[in-house]
């Protein structure tokens, strides 16, 4: 099996179209912008203040005032534009933003999220994920399907919500499932599971599509 | 009128038991010279208004590692554990808030705002204790302004009238802060004369800057 | 992703019964070309939500003495004896907002705001029939979010992504309705190459501007 | 006697300190800014998007996006800054104007203020008004005493308000009265003028300060 990482960010780049302005979380959501297919023109924004993000710079190029929300050193596209933090949560909370795409601690059946603090145990703060979340126009989740095991994908959240009922779509290693009314509806499985295998590592119910896509990895 | 201080000067401004914003995202146009000599002058019992509280080394961290901060509202604090430890053993109270929720209070402190109504934090603890607002049928968090005695941020230019210019991902929270306090001092890299920012191309009017100061570097 | 449009492609999307924004302030800064083919078109029934309604000779004066508007959102309207003679003998609703608010209702709309907390029109005629909001014993008004269908701007410069510059008192409420509309239709006077604004001074993002036309002066 | 007009004009400049950041409004509190003394910097804003305003301009310096929020040309001093209307306003509401000057229909001994409609006769809206007379730090109405013999400074105004209890100073041609919990106070008189001749002109009852002050004319 390749890389689950890889399979996880390849398959989220295909929720993209031609132009789309989209928001890529910290770790495994950022390297969803290596499979961006060059066909279509995605233009990222980060939300420490610009859009038209670029790939990480040559260790020559680094500019310690261009980095992302991460810290990370990045660059900048043409047509890029520099804006203040008010301009990049109206921006974020107005719709503006196509898609979002971050990582959980938890999410559920009910389009529940939690992925911002275990109480008593770390407590990094929201930063901007409650706004991402709350105003993005499609809210994606892209996470390895458990924690080492332990179950992420569940009936009803136990942690802190970071929002609640906003996830559109949770994308795994094992599959891609989608939050309706009825609950989780499986619509993609990496052919290398079995739906028994996803369910066993999932607490949510899940429904089946028909038919099950297979999920390109 | 006097808006050129060295850094002695300014700082002396800045005195134990204020509220002081702090620009910056993870250090990143954070007024590193200011925060350095506030350091050295051991203000003390301070409450902060920032993003995050940067790295244990570096700016606004190392003011929470050297224990000047009795209060601490920001978006974010992974990055720095001295903040959490702070925290957990009750030795600072820290109030966490979403990072769009947060530049619109600062901004609204301002604007001479009552406050901000939001969606964000609904349904999650961000939501204990506040009011909320129905309009259209749709519920908002009643979100209060932020104000502080004096705001410090990192600009890259002033002209001699106090007038900013920032530099790419490290103008984030400066503009806003500059609005809400009632003594606004702006470290900057580089003085420049009236008349060579353009006035068109001014990001902060000069009317809310009191002391300019030079950083080192 | 095709912005760039001659004013007949730009213009069809405006249509009949639409809620349109207007920038300018007293015909300064407002989208003389486009407004001129609105008059050529003939669509009406507009909701207007501009500043004020300029002169009878000028830009949106034109569009109310033209009888295309049957509801006008603004601040002033004293320029315009027609806005006056029609809102008098109810061939017209005008609702008058100050300024400063509606700034800020526009600008709550782009955002993702519920709308706006201010103390502005507090035992005036402008409260009546407002909710209101007590904080720190405080009360603010309640004043809602706008939005539009499309928004009709005016810029100096646009780059061939959008990206936009505006010129002196003419940028006014122009950055703000772009911010708030589905669509957003931006004539200026110059068409430049991507690059050519750097991204530092974009004023407008080229993400909240959909089409850009070259205005005829 | 001198000109009625310039006798007001006169004593408002008087108003001011060095480094204060003041709005003027349309007509009469325009002619403030040539009495300004030389000695002191005073920074004019424009509400449709500036500071640092300067005087009219040369015939072939006009500039048909440079104007003042009457829409007459004006020019920027050196230091000038422009932005758009929601900052504009941030700086009226948020209290950072000194002081702002503007005429009244009626305007009584509470300091309440009525400049921006006559029900049934003129409606030409509120404008900048309203934010403008609730968020500057000092309200100066600069009026004649009375509109062709007819009285405006009342016990209570009729007419409907601009903003209620906010008006801190009135000066006009006979004298200067300050808005005190007591009422009004007479402080300055024009030496052609007899405090029974301000009084019969006036409906409120006036407080003659002792000593009374003779204005400068």
């Amino acid at each position: 099996m390749s890389d689950i990482k890889a399979i996880i960010a390849k398959r989220v780049a295909q929720e993209f179209s031609d132009g789309n302005l989209v928001n890529l979380g910290i770790g495994l959501p950022t390297l969803v912008a290596n499979y961006i297919p060059e066909s279509i023109e995605v233009i990222l924004q980060s939300e420490n203040g610009f859009v038209g993000m670029g790939p990480a710079p040559e260790e020559s190029e680094i500019d310690p005032n261009l980095v992302n929300a991460g810290a990370m050193p990045v660059t900048t596209l043409p047509g890029a534009a520099f804006f203040d933090s008010a301009m990049s949560f109206a921006i974020i909370r107005g719709g503006h933003l196509d898609a979002t795409v971050l990582g959980a601690l938890q999410v559920d059946e009910k389009g529940n999220l939690a992925n911002w603090m275990i109480p008593g145990k770390k407590v990094p703060g929201m930063g901007g994920a409650m706004d991402l979340v709350t105003g993005a126009k499609k809210v994606i989740v892209a996470m390895t399907h458990t924690a080492k095991g332990s179950i992420k994908i569940m009936k009803e959240c136990t942690l802190p919500l970071t929002a609640a009922g906003q996830v559109d779509l949770i994308i795994t290693e094992m599959g891609v499932m989608r939050v309706t009314e009825k609950g989780l509806l499986l619509e993609e499985i990496n052919p290398e599971f079995t739906v028994e295998q996803v369910q066993e590592a999932t607490e949510a119910k899940l429904i089946v599509a028909e038919p099950l896509k297979v999920m390109e990895i | 009128m006097k808006k050129l201080m060295n850094i002695d000067e300014a700082a002396a401004h800045i005195k134990d038991g204020m509220t002081v914003m702090l620009g910056g995202f993870l250090g990143v146009g954070a007024p590193s010279t200011v925060i350095d000599k506030m350091i050295e002058n051991g203000v003390k019992d301070l409450t902060v208004i920032a993003n995050d509280t940067s790295f244990p080394d570096q700016n606004i961290g190392k003011l929470v590692v050297n224990k000047q901060v009795k209060k601490v509202i920001a978006s974010h604090i992974g990055t720095n554990p001295e903040t959490g430890r702070q925290m957990n053993e009750n030795e600072m109270e820290v109030i966490l808030v979403p990072q769009g929720t947060l530049a619109e209070q600062v901004r609204a402190g301002g604007a001479g705002l009552g406050g901000v109504l939001t969606p964000t934090g609904l349904g999650t603890v961000v939501e204990d204790g506040k009011q909320k607002v129905t309009i259209n049928g749709k519920v908002y968090l009643v979100e209060e302004a932020l104000k502080a005695d004096v705001a410090v941020i990192k600009a890259l230019k002033a002209d001699k009238k106090g007038n900013l210019v920032y530099d790419k991902a490290a103008r984030n929270f400066n503009p806003l802060m500059a609005m809400a306090a009632d003594l606004v001092i702006a470290e900057v890299d580089e003085i420049v004369e009236v008349g060579e920012i353009s006035p068109d191309m001014v990001m902060t009017p000069n009317i809310f800057v009191n002391i300019v100061v030079k950083g080192e570097k």
